[in-house]
């Protein structure tokens, strides 16, 4: 598999998800340059965490309008899988290939530390290798947090299993305590109707080797590795 | 341009305040400095030449009182690449990868603006560290503010540590480590000290020196506005009522255009297209300008037309003595402007040709063809006096060091030493400061092994299995009390910090925190302090690489605790020997390296319970330190070691305490027993703050203190770690205390935050979240 | 073409929680200020263009809130009259 | 006592470097707002609050922004009528 990477004006997660990729999954990655209009044949794109245009105005809002998004928004609508973290899943949620909006954290403050989520769903191409309620612990980093969206999205969301990832406490009870930033119905992640577009605040390719507290971000990106083989075959 | 060797004719542009005395000394320059400027000059400078000499003759910039002292530190090891005197220090780590660093302080500005004034100290630093081609890796911090109880307090803690998280977050540089200190002493005049350290390849290492006749000096990054004018003299005088005026002098940080000049700079140093690069940091591009020739010497010659402004009409005092951030001074080699611009342009970066390197010796500034500053040779920056005081101790500190802590009548409740214990872990200087970094990102990069929150931070590098330790530590109480014995800890416990982790200590970056050196009992504490941190660099082997002087660092109510900060680099041979400050499994044995002692002068019990500094710091002897460091590396390499953290604040029963439960969501109890020393007084065993000591978790007792034993270091078996369930039990002879975790745990978890985000919202939360926009 | 100088106010859709506002308010209340009820707190952007009409600068400043500046799911803008710069 | 609603500007100082209001620019050019020329960006609250009059509400309001709402080295505020609410 060949994951794109894409390198926004103040990205700063792009390097650690290139290792994620690189090192731990053992597959090919590039980085896409957010003024250049080539995914350069990647299979899989990933939107990386960091602060895109200093997250001036809202994070994601400048971002969303480089020259690189109009391939990825044309890669999302093949069919072809997307992987939005932090401030990539803030710039996926203004370009609307995923639905609500992430807001300042409710306590106002950045914050940063492992937290626990509970697999929603694993019949998406991005949790098949995780076994449904399983918590998984993976660190957040973010100010700007809180999922929200208009009560027919939720519903939608949550009636047709588009929620994946929520935060829960370490015995996988969704409770306050265990939001770290006031996301309504605790929601971590959430995946696009078609189901090839993730987004999720918590960093994945942070949580790849256990020396850096958790490695259980790995079977996400074995999900997807799959997920490009069953096709290839099919 | 003009190479005529006759000095040209410098006039007054139209418009320009006459120099006068009340001029002069508005500037900070001294009659006999300006005497020196005439002869200089061999004539009366203008108001532009007057900027310049203010801002390069100001403390900040020449460390007129302090490079007399400085040159007493060590400075060299077989390690060191690169000593004091570039934009950082740059020590080999292994297999031809060398770690830049640099502390930098930005005191002042945080006193005025406490979230701008943090942030764009990160910034400074981090560009001290990039401008070497090294990449940025980690960040640490050190700070100090008066009590949390009052609301202007915590405006500027919340504001400070707001600040340093949104910048370092934003540029995706971990934050890793610091400390923070309230202490009376620092109110009115908080301290805000940041140190950065980057990784690179020994070959591709660069200083920031001018050469070659006929190279363009090119501005790079952010327009140049009217920010922080005078900055730089501005961190040199006592903040007083008159720095009120300044306020509007503040700088605004912008770390996306930080974190674009990072990328474009390092990349630019990668393409061998430049010779030189220098941050513009205080007094801007008169500094940056001025020193990168006097360190080539060389002559230079810039154009106040051609540097891209912000605002219209600015002179050319205003551009030189310019603040504004994210700007970079770069010599490039002629001829290769396009492509240096190129890579500007990728970074959406702006660069104009301002200036050239000259053949003839002089330092010129230009108005297009109008030269309207100019001064012989590498003279400004060499010429400047440097000043050696009368030290005289302060009789009233002489005499608080003299007085007995044993006279100190213990209140009542001390009769059960866990009351004592309990206010100590509660005491916010001790208290955990999760509150403070969970607001940074400390993971970024993928490489944090050990974040904040143990005695040292450890990144590891990647391509090697080696890893360095990272601490910033300084105890201003002490120094006040004795800056002799004051100057040896603060190196000799950032030493124990990094040892804890598993690193060898290996070079420090230091950060002076004073007040006015030209007062004899401040010049006696500078002097003193840094004899002592030299003693103890050139025992332990950990030569001084830079850091950074900060005086005047007084209030209305008087000087602020001398306040020394080490910034110390540990390196680990291999990641193997990463060791946790933390308890990590129930049976383990409990092991005291080093000796307990009669010293409770100079504590925060004292401090925090009786409200009191008095009495002698514990003594320090860097040689015993040594040999506690080398057989507690020993003891880790030979494998016998599960948790090592050394006693410091709080002693030996916050220590323990700290092993027990520093980590939320894995706590533990223990018993110890502490009979062996029942002949010292219980609240000097408990609380006392002897230094060389370590509390090590291990399951192989009797390995450990025979290594200790080999190296001479006193160890005894003291306990065991035992489940969280069964709490703490401490039996001292007939005394024993016990008890159950949960509270004390509150006591340490709880307490920074429940101030923060209790009725204290009004001074914290609000102000400065409602500051920032995005 | 004039220059026109134009103020939008961008803020919080009413209902969505707004936890600045919220801040604010405890903090004024601590502050003593303890008239103060309810505080909404928004974005002021004041943006300088050039057209043939003040009429023609306001429907610019409106296609670039819609487009950029505001966030249509959970913010409302306000855009002010059009006044020379 | 009426309650009264009173909207305040807050707005970086000129001549202060205003990075969020240069992003806003540069991104609005890139879309082809090519007529846009300064941008400032700063913030809009709304406060509701109990006064005897109008003047008391603003008089009240302007206290407010000098204690807390602005901050003084780097902004400077403008509030509005205060209208009853
Ligand atoms: N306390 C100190 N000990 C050793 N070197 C120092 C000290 N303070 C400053 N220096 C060195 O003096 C030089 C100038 O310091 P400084 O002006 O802080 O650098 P910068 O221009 O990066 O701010 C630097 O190389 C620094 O390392
Ligand atoms: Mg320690």
């Amino acid at each position: 598999m060949k994951v794109g990477i894409v390198r926004f004006p103040g990205s700063n997660c792009d390097e650690d998800a290139y290792h994620a990729v690189v090192d731990h999954l053992g597959a090919d990655a590039v980085f896409c340059w957010h003024k250049d209009h080539d995914l350069q044949g990647a299979d899989l794109v990933i939107l990386p965490g960091g602060f895109s245009y200093g997250d001036y105005l809202r994070p994601g809002a400048i971002a969303r309008f480089s020259p690189i998004m109009q391939e990825v928004i044309a890669h999302a609508h093949r069919g072809a899988p997307v992987l939005a973290i932090c401030n990539g899943f803030q710039i996926a949620c203004e370009a609307g290939l995923l639905p609500g909006a992430l807001l300042r954290n409710d306590h106002l403050k950045f914050i940063c530390e492992q937290v626990h989520l509970r697999v929603e769903s694993i019949g998406t191409r991005f949790t098949s290798r995780y076994h449904i309620d399983q918590v998984i612990t993976v660190p957040v980093a973010h100010g700007d947090g809180r999922y929200t969206a208009d009560a027919n999205v939720l519903e939608r969301l949550e009636g047709e299993a588009h929620v994946v990832f929520r935060y829960v406490d370490a015995s996988g009870h969704v409770t306050d305590a265990a939001n770290p930033n006031g996301s309504v119905r605790n929601i971590a992640g959430v995946r696009n109707a078609h189901g090839n577009v993730l987004g999720m605040m918590p960093h994945p390719e942070r949580a790849v080797d256990v020396a850096l507290g958790s490695d259980d971000g790995l079977p996400l990106l074995h999900s997807i590795a799959d997920s490009l083989m069953a096709e290839v075959s099919a | 341009m003009s190479t005529s060797t006759t000095a040209s004719q410098v006039l007054p542009r139209p418009g320009d305040p006459e120099i006068t005395p009340a001029l002069i000394k508005e500037h900070g320059i001294t009659p006999s400095e300006y005497e020196r400027v005439v002869e200089m000059l061999g004539r009366a400078p203008t108001f532009t030449e007057v900027g310049i000499v203010s801002a390069l003759w100001s403390e900040h910039c020449s460390y007129k009182h302090s490079r007399p002292l400085l040159r007493t530190l060590p400075t060299e090891a077989p390690w060191v690449l690169q000593g004091p005197g570039e934009n950082a220090g740059v020590i080999a780590v292994k297999d031809g990868i060398a770690v830049a660093f640099k502390v930098e302080s930005h005191n002042h500005p945080s006193a005025v603006e406490p979230y701008q004034g943090a942030a764009t100290g990160v910034g400074g630093i981090l560009r001290d560290v990039f401008t070497m081609g090294a990449r940025p890796i980690a960040l640490l911090n050190s700070l100090r503010f008066g009590p949390l109880t009052s609301p202007r307090v915590r405006y500027l803690f919340a504001g400070v540590v707001k600040g340093i998280g949104d910048y370092g977050n934003c540029v995706g540089v971990p934050t890793v480590g610091g400390e923070v200190v309230f202490d009376p002493s620092y109110e009115g005049n908080p301290l805000v000290n940041a140190m950065c350290v980057g990784v690179l390849r020994e070959e591709e290492l660069i200083r920031a020196v001018a050469e070659g006749v006929g190279n363009p000096i090119i501005a790079v990054g952010a327009r140049t506005g009217r920010d922080g004018i005078h900055g730089a003299s501005f961190a040199s005088e006592d903040l007083s009522e008159e720095s009120e005026s300044k306020r509007p002098r503040v700088q605004v940080g912008d770390p996306f255009t930080e974190k674009l000049l990072l990328e474009a700079s390092l990349e630019l140093i990668r393409s061998g297209h430049i010779v030189a690069i220098q941050d513009m940091g205080a007094a801007g591009l008169t500094s940056s300008s001025a020193e990168m020739a006097a360190r080539g010497d060389v002559g230079v010659t810039i154009d106040m037309l051609k540097v891209p402004v912000r605002e219209e009409g600015m002179t050319p005092y205003e551009i030189l003595l310019s603040e504004s951030q994210e700007r970079m001074l770069v010599v490039a080699h002629r001829g290769r402007e396009a492509e240096v611009a190129e890579i500007l342009a990728r970074w959406d970066l702006e660069a104009a040709v301002i200036g050239e390197v000259i053949a003839e010796p002089v330092y010129r500034v230009t108005e297009g063809d109008r030269v309207v500053a100019e001064f012989p040779g590498t003279r400004l920056v060499t010429d400047c006096p440097t000043y050696t005081i009368d030290a005289v101790e302060s009789p009233v500190l002489a005499a608080a060091r003299a007085r007995n802590p044993h006279d100190v009548a213990p209140l009542p409740q001390e009769d059960n030493p866990i009351w004592t214990l309990e206010q100590l872990l509660a005491s916010p200087t001790i208290a955990s400061k999760a509150w403070v970094w969970r607001q940074y990102d400390s993971m970024v990069r993928t490489n944090t092994l050990v974040g904040p929150g143990s005695d040292a931070a450890v990144i590891r590098l990647r391509g090697t299995d080696a890893g360095v330790a990272l601490c910033i530590d300084g105890n201003g109480r002490y120094v006040a009390l004795d800056p002799r014995v004051g100057g040896r800890i603060a190196v000799c416990e950032a030493a124990r910090n990094v040892a804890c982790t598993g690193a060898r200590p290996r070079a420090i970056t230091n950060n002076l925190n004073f007040g006015n050196p030209t007062r004899p009992e401040v010049y006696f504490q500078l002097s003193q302090a840094v004899a002592g941190m030299g003693e103890a660099c050139r025992t332990l082997e950990t030569p001084v690489t830079g850091g950074n002087v900060s005086l005047y660092n007084e209030n209305p109510q008087g000087a602020i605790h001398p306040t020394p900060t080490i910034g110390m680099v540990g390196v680990l041979d291999s990641l193997s020997h990463v060791t946790p400050s933390a308890f990590q499994s129930v049976g383990d044995s409990i092991v005291l390296l080093g000796e307990n002692t009669d010293e409770l002068g100079a504590s925060e019990y004292l401090q925090h319970i009786h409200g009191l500094a008095i009495g002698a710091p514990p003594a320090c002897d860097p040689v015993e330190e040594r040999r506690l460091i080398d057989a507690l590396l020993s003891a880790i390499h030979a494998g016998t070691v599960r948790s090592a953290h050394d006693c410091s604040d709080g002693g030996l029963a916050v220590a323990l305490a700290e092993c027990a439960m520093m980590r939320r969501d894995q706590q533990f109890g223990f018993e110890v027993d502490l009979t062996h020393w029942s002949e010292l007084p219980l609240r000097a065993l408990l609380f006392g703050e002897a230094q060389g000591r370590v509390v090590v978790s291990t399951v192989a007792p009797d390995r450990v203190c025979a290594i200790a034993a080999e190296h001479g270091v006193p160890a005894r078996v003291i306990g065991r770690v035992l489940p969280a369930a069964d709490g703490i039990e401490m039996l001292v002879g007939d005394v024993s205390a016990r008890l159950k975790l949960p509270a004390l745990a509150r006591a340490f978890h709880d307490t920074i935050s429940d101030i923060m985000n209790g009725a204290a919202s009004a001074a914290s939360g609000a102000a400065p979240d409602s500051l920032t926009n995005s | 073409m004039t220059r026109y100088r134009v103020a939008v106010e961008i803020v919080p859709r009413r209902g969505l929680l707004d936890p600045q506002g919220k801040a604010v308010a405890d903090a004024l209340h601590s502050l003593g200020f303890s008239t103060v009820g309810d505080v909404r707190v928004g974005r002021h952007l004041v943006l300088d263009t050039d057209a043939a009409s003040a009429d023609a600068a306001q429907a610019e400043v409106r296609r670039m809130c819609e487009q950029l500046l505001a966030n249509p799911v959970t913010e409302d803008f306000h855009i002010g009259v059009a006044e020379r710069a």
